[in-house]
């Protein structure tokens, strides 16, 4: 009997009589060969009193430097956004954290709605006709649509921007390569697309074609543009796929009014914490004619016997509990509960507030880009001009790990290491700089004199050494 | 958010309260102008998109979310929340979903800002406490499963599965062969077909034998050359542990394929039985059934992977290494790896909430969990087997079970007119979640029965009398529970209309 | 746990399912033996308490507390929350209790461990932000009420009551006065004459004057030389603003009594008309109420008093003091005052609650907040007073009001023979909480309305339609109200025998 | 309109129209005098955005040192012990965190049966029979329960033990200054109530007497000794209180077995939180004959008109709402949340749980005592003969301020200055030590490396400054 279990001994005796059987380990050994039985106990530590466990793993928690310890500017696809207390509070709810998948709508229709509910917020974000219910996060969020493509086409090629989250692209080659699908990658030219090259990459073998919005660098592309050539380039035309921020949708135009096919893209910056790297969760738009093709759950309104509005798990021949083989996906268990932070973050922010803070984090955004490029040895990585909006490179002449670390050890985090995550030659020297509502001014002048100071004193050294 | 329907006189009711009260939207609620959110002040010289993006690139209106104040969202989520059934309110008998209890010591740990507000690229030097959590989850895992090498990536089961598909397929091209089927058991879990399919590769189905087992003569036949790999769940989705895998495994590994362990039903036999030892060379977890990462109505999951050496080497990346000064780090160049499944290290925060379940259980508790699960769910099997329920809801294979078990309601729909629907149903009237139904394919009408170590055996009493109620009641006027279930928010639902004109967003 | 009642046939439904679960206690859950308490591990040499402590001051036997698993402590607690009604599930209009809505930011900083886990004896230097805290929540508190000088100690509303009236004895005493008598209107709320009497004065009742305010006839010839002090709700719990306040205040002033002000009202003027400009020398404030702390189903609260500088040398020790450095302190040793009036500093957790809702309105949310307050009841007041309510639920006293208003139900009852108690519990069947009911006592049948300003239109005019509609029910057949409610967990209780006979623990 | 607010500009048209005024002022210029009225605004800082909040009350906190920060032996009447992550999940369920005070009963089954479930373990514990549902805290208690005895037997005077906490005597004095009894104190001898001062101080004109176990030093007094003292000392014998501490109440004879007619205490120590000194509850139990004369609401079982078993309010005729000046007290909102805690604290400790905390507490106080007691400099301040069970008095040949700084210098606050505390001469040098479960022998060993070293620094200082 542990703390989670009940099993008195009177408990036991009663329950063995009635199995018929004299002891749990004969039920064991009747079914279990020997040699496949493990004949030693496990070697774990034993186990510990409730406080234990929490002076434990209150030790490892202090061993992080977490975004409440230090100033934080790291980005790169996980954004530091406040998450408001009621996303907490609701997340918590037994009712809404500890069911299973609702596969009985009569007692899921809080669960059921919630991805109704969900479902329509990612539609209007993205200006797309349907939404699943949430995927795992945002690469593979990717790497699905990509293989929803090759259903849908069966050609054999995918062409990529370079503009795409590294990991984007390290998780479509992963899954391409399975169902056997070559990956191409188009570069950036001045930091974005190169659109001769995009063009050029494109002919009937292509099933997808793939960009961000706004890209890995933070510049926003001509998502128009790109689709436009994509679909000009040849007569059968590839479906296009866009990897897109949702907390830029407020300001920068949706996919569905850019000519694409399917959005796809990480939720975490909607009420979901960094959590180092997840759960968060994905979302997955697309035109109506993938509706049919899309994997994971999809909640639908319907109707009961009284004639109640209700909702039920819908379009369910797709998946693979019905069709095994032949699903559209091998998606089970997904981010319910993430997805649910979503939608309540959605709400909390509201038609106003989700442009009103894409508007503070893009002036934010600007000024410290301004402020960031005004300083000895620091440069923008791409063209000035260049419009961004929530996050941007910088090229600094120094040894950016070395600057990191003499940031580190006055409290600030400037940003992600862009080499260290591309490993692109031109990408050496590159820092990837992350604003949100909760870098204030103050906070990006600190990072200005920091950063600054850093970079002056790195220069200085390699001087002296050299 | 009143229900104002006139209730009847006496205390004869036409509707309970939440069915009295009609499904609303968020966005249907609400009002223009209306906000939660107040935005922090613009403290940066003023800049506004019209200055600094063309047009052709903004946003021309605003989308439709909710206008809305905080208390109205409060209200709609708090209310929304009480139509639905969840395991801190009642008995989950969920087969093959090992619904256990999900502590709340998991949820405070995991909140802590150290892990909560833990960027992933924060550098290794600064996230150690993070690392070192991963890489004992790691050997943890490692000792459960009797393999060595262990990758926590995965999002879930089947992204678990998919992974390990793909290093099949990395393995044997590694050796220059190039194999095109899978096997897996009609009885498996429709994520494995599935993942074979996305993997490339082409399922071929294996017949179950008369105790539940694996065909022998039907995998003999069907295993050569260009057979990469067999998927298996053991104990399997019968609950039922294959006698032969011994046997199963020297033929698998005889025409040089790999054994996959499916995961899912690992909670019958930690720290009693381990898929290394079996011959097993991949396992996946399920952080979020084994290792109670609470389901959050659908996830988050976390479906880590466990390798033999042969397999180590095409391991995802990143790969969390132990440097000599005893530091750890993320190794991303591992040039034989299959490369990434997804963003970043995998869901940390379920790794936090596993990791605190196995320190809070340790071995023994993790083996009185798994001795628990399989005890209860053997003496539910025998409730459920006295006279009155035995000869409608037969068991499908076998004497005994393991963790779960799969009762086939053949008898109950020719003798009682009683579909295993109709049964689940009634079953919510008296407050249960009905076990699966309908899977494995292969037994009639099938009742998949999983009580896990965490109930109380007079829960099990009390939901054996109830399914025994049930029939007799069935007995009498099955059109009680062919109409069931009466209390419940909605009643039935009409998911072929549902299917046939979709309406999968608020018309707005 | 499972309700097994077997419930009809077609949709009529006998129960609901809350009311066919049956109430069954924590101590009647559990069996001999099972725990949820792992004991941490005894790391000292053993000793034993039969070592160390002679036998007769040793427990005999434990005490039968329950012998329960951690899950099944749980479910019992969610499956009983579900057994209430509360604010973030439903609208609560409970006159005079200010039921706002509860923002969980609130609760987010008051569990800082920073703020959670500080213990009320840290040396005053290592608790500064506390310190801070208490200092500026005093200084707003200060600026709403108009009086200078403000003390958190009390634990609620009547606690404060009783700092205040103590206060208002230690001045007399001070000035070498003994006085007797303590006037309070025939309106007030009952912890007013029941603080009186504890503070050890008389209580003299004033009588209410036609419009709802103070008879000041009546007054005038009750304020003698032997009277303490006036306490007084302003606006009163009719909701109304007595429009002689400044000659009340002088006539009480005029024999030299204090004039007290309960703050159980004050969400109607924050910000628009303060106590001390009306000539109050003592003022409390219910943090639970006007300042959102959560009331918790009947506490914690909280009631910091503000007072004028005649009263400030009495206040209750500790008191906060701002060094010249700027650092703060507590200052026990203040001999005029009136000493303690609890341990420690008072509800640390409560003003932490407040002082971040302080925080989040500022001067023009509150404003805001009170003119909302007083928007909704005037507008729900206006939707009641239509044709087919007016006419059997008159507004008691004026045409307006602030905050609240009170409803008489005389005509109710004596045209449709519906009692308000009946209307009440008929409203709960409608999913709402019920308003405060045969309060205040010279109402007939009293109904006193507080929608609060965190309430929408739609749901101001969703109650007011219930109230309409059940009046419309009563018209046809009054036995339906008569009998509500029948949605309910529970039906109406006997609570005659409960008093009677009174059964107050579980017998074990 | 504010983000609580939600009164639209339609929705304030609409609105006056129907009230049939113009504006939102007009409604107060109708009702409130002019003079009275604010002209101005608020002197208040401008409301803030959520996140801006919680920076501020984050910044706040981390001014403070708490028992998260530092290695604490402070107790004194409120103690750092584990609190259990299932208690705060059902403290913030909305269920039990937003009701008001359960006045309509068929929608407050839940905290009624808490109530009652609570007065049931209050009982136990005390082994009394019958118990109120929560008073505000301790020292608040003991007054109310002097309050109670003075409406019992109309008398005079209160006999106070010297062992009671000083606030609980402190705040007696307040509550009994207004109701016209005075307070007589009675010594300690050898860290216990005197008895031979006790039963003098005893006579016909003593309304009730009062002594804590353990009391306020720690030390384990001879509470059937008190009592039976109090009682053979004349005809008609007081009222006979003790303040209990509840959680060494597994090991410590109960109050209702020791002669002792009403029991009240402090609850915090049962799963509530430290929060600065509240809020915790108090709990108020009692013999049978006292249950019409007891402060408070008391939730008494009866049945629905379908004959369900149910809760109520009962015996509110004590109440003020319905006897106002002459109720038994005027309590009206209590610490309903904070009992909840209490009950759901001592369901997970258990009928064994509670004796086995309770012997831990007591074996590592035995052993901090003794390894203290050993140091240079450190004794124990009464007889080490006199039993202690969670926290015990020394006396430091140094100023206590100044140890305790150097402790605090190292991370350390060895407990609280009884001096400080209780202002008598015989306690100048008094250290008052608390343990608690979450105090390790490492803690302890720590403790006593740091105490000593401090103390012997501070008295080398005094040795060479005279
Ligand atoms: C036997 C089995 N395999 C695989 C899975 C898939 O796991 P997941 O839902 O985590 O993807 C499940 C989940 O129900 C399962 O039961
Ligand atoms: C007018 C009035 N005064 C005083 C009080 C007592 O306040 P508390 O419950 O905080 O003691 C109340 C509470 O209902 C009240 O409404």
């Amino acid at each position: 009997m542990s703390r989670y279990t009940a099993t008195t001994p009177a408990d036991l005796q009663a329950m063995l009589d009635a199995i018929g059987v004299g002891s749990v380990q004969e039920i064991f050994e009747r079914q279990i060969p020997e040699p496949v039985r493990l004949g030693r106990s496990l070697e774990l530590p034993p186990g510990m009193p409730e406080q234990d466990v929490y002076e434990h793993l209150r030790a490892l928690a202090a061993r992080n430097v977490s975004a409440e310890d230090e100033l934080c500017f790291l980005g790169a696809g996980m954004y530091d956004h406040y998450v408001p207390a009621l996303v907490d509070m609701l997340m918590e709810r037994s009712e809404f954290l500890t069911p299973y998948t609702p596969y009985q709508p009569e007692i899921s229709q809080g669960g059921l709605q919630v991805m109704f509910e969900y479902q329509t917020a990612i539609c209007e974000l993205t200006a797309l006709p349907v939404s699943n219910a949430s995927v795992y996060e945002g690469p593979s969020a990717v790497a699905s649509a990509g293989y929803m493509a090759r259903l849908h086409n069966g050609r054999s090629r995918f062409v990529v921007s370079a503009g795409l989250h590294p990991h984007s692209i390290a998780t479509l080659r992963t899954y391409a390569h399975g169902f056997g699908v070559e990956v191409v990658e188009v570069p950036l030219r001045e930091g974005v697309t190169d659109p001769d090259a995009w063009a050029g990459a494109i002919d009937e073998d292509v099933s997808a074609v793939f960009f961000a919005q706004p890209n890995f660098y933070g510049a926003v592309e001509d998502a128009a543009a790109l689709s436009a050539l994509a679909t000009a380039a040849c007569e059968k035309p590839p479906v296009v796929i866009a990897q897109v921020d949702p907390l830029t949708l407020g300001i920068l135009a949706p996919p569905g009014d850019c000519g694409v096919d399917v959005a796809v893209g990480e939720g975490q910056s909607l009420g979901n914490r960094l959590d180092f790297g997840g759960p968060s969760f994905g979302f997955f738009a697309a035109r109506e004619e993938f509706l049919r093709r899309m994997p994971g759950r999809i909640a639908g309104e319907t109707r009961d016997v009284d004639g109640r509005r209700g909702f039920v798990l819908t379009l369910q021949t797709r998946e693979q509990h019905i069709r095994r083989a032949k699903a559209t996906s091998n998606i089970c268990t997904s981010q319910a509960l993430n997805a649910l932070a979503g939608v309540v973050y959605l709400s909390w922010l509201g038609r106003r507030g989700i442009v009103e803070l894409g508007e503070l984090v893009l002036a934010r955004t600007h000024y410290a880009r301004q402020a960031l490029t005004a300083l000895d040895g620091v440069e923008a990585l791409h063209p000035i001009s260049q419009p961004v909006v929530r996050e941007f490179a910088l090229r600094l002449d120094a040894d950016v790990g070395a600057v990191r670390e003499r940031c580190a050890a006055h409290g600030v985090n400037p940003g992600a290491d862009l080499f260290a995550l591309t490993g692109r030659a031109e990408d050496r020297g590159g820092l990837l700089v992350a604003i949100t509502e909760r870098r204030t001014r103050a906070d990006i002048d600190r990072l200005t004199d920091i950063l600054g100071a850093a970079v002056a004193s790195e220069r200085q050294e390699q001087a002296v050494g050299a | 958010m009143s229900a104002a329907a006139a209730p009847p006189s006496g205390s004869q009711l036409s509707e309970t309260p939440l069915q009295r009260e009609p499904a609303v939207t968020i966005f249907e609620r609400g009002a223009p102008g209306r906000r939660a959110f107040q935005c922090p002040a613009l403290d940066v010289p003023a800049v506004y998109p019209t200055e600094l993006l063309p047009a052709h690139l903004r946003r021309a209106a605003p989308p439709a979310l909710p206008e809305i104040s905080e208390p109205e969202i409060v209200r709609h989520y708090v209310r929304l929340s009480k139509r639905n059934f969840d395991l801190d309110s009642g008995f989950y008998p969920l087969g093959s979903c090992t619904m256990k209890h999900n502590p709340r010591l998991h949820e405070r740990v995991a909140a802590l800002p150290g892990h909560a507000r833990l960027h992933p690229l924060q550098d290794p030097a600064r996230a150690q406490g993070a690392l070192e959590l991963m890489w004992n989850l790691q050997g943890a895992l490692a000792e459960v499963s009797g393999l060595p090498h262990v990758c926590l990536q995965p999002s879930a089961g089947s992204h678990g599965e998919l992974a390990g598909v793909l290093l099949t397929r990395a393995y044997h091209e590694d050796r220059g062969e190039t194999r095109h089927k899978v096997l897996t058991p009609d009885t498996s879990h429709g994520t494995n077909p599935a993942t074979v399919t996305m993997a490339g590769f082409e399922v071929v189905a294996l017949a179950t034998n008369p105790d539940g087992g694996i065909d022998l003569d039907d995998l003999r036949a069907k295993a050569d050359g260009d057979v990469a790999c067999l998927m298996l769940t053991n104990p399997n989705t019968l609950g039922l542990f294959d006698p032969n895998i011994v046997e199963i495994a020297e033929i698998v590994h005889g025409v040089g394929a790999t054994l996959y362990y499916d995961g899912a039903n690992l909670n019958a036999v930690m720290g009693l039985s381990r898929p290394g030892d079996m011959g097993f060379d991949i396992v996946h977890f399920n952080l979020h059934k084994s290792f109670t990462q609470p389901h959050g109505g659908g996830g988050p999951g976390s479906g880590p992977i466990a390798v033999s050496e042969r397999i180590a080497p095409y391991l995802p990346v990143p790969v969390i290494v132990r440097r000599e000064d005893g530091s750890f780090d993320l190794d991303e160049d591992r040039f034989k790896s299959i490369g990434r499944l997804r963003g970043f290290q995998g869901n940390y925060g379920c790794f936090v909430r596993s990791y605190a379940y196995i320190c809070s259980l340790g071995a023994e508790g993790l083996k009185d969990a798994s001795e628990t699960a399989v005890l209860n769910a053997n003496y539910l099997l025998a409730r459920l087997q006295q006279a009155g329920v035995a000869e409608y809801l037969p068991l499908a294979y076998g004497k005994l079970c393991l963790h779960e078990f799969v009762l086939s309601g053949g008898p109950m729909k020719r003798e009682l007119g009683l579909k295993t629907l109709d049964l689940a149903k009634r079953l919510l009237d008296h407050g249960f979640h009905p076990p699966t139904v309908y899977f494995p394919l292969l037994v009639e009408e099938a009742l998949m029965v999983e009580p896990t170590e965490t109930e109380t055996r007079e829960t099990l009493d009390a939901f054996a009398a109830a399914i025994a109620a049930i029939l007799r009641e069935a007995a009498e006027d099955p059109e009680i529970a062919r109409n069931a279930p009466y209390t419940t928010p909605v009643r039935r639902l009409d998911e072929v209309a549902a299917a046939k004109h979709p309406v999968i967003r608020q018309a707005l």
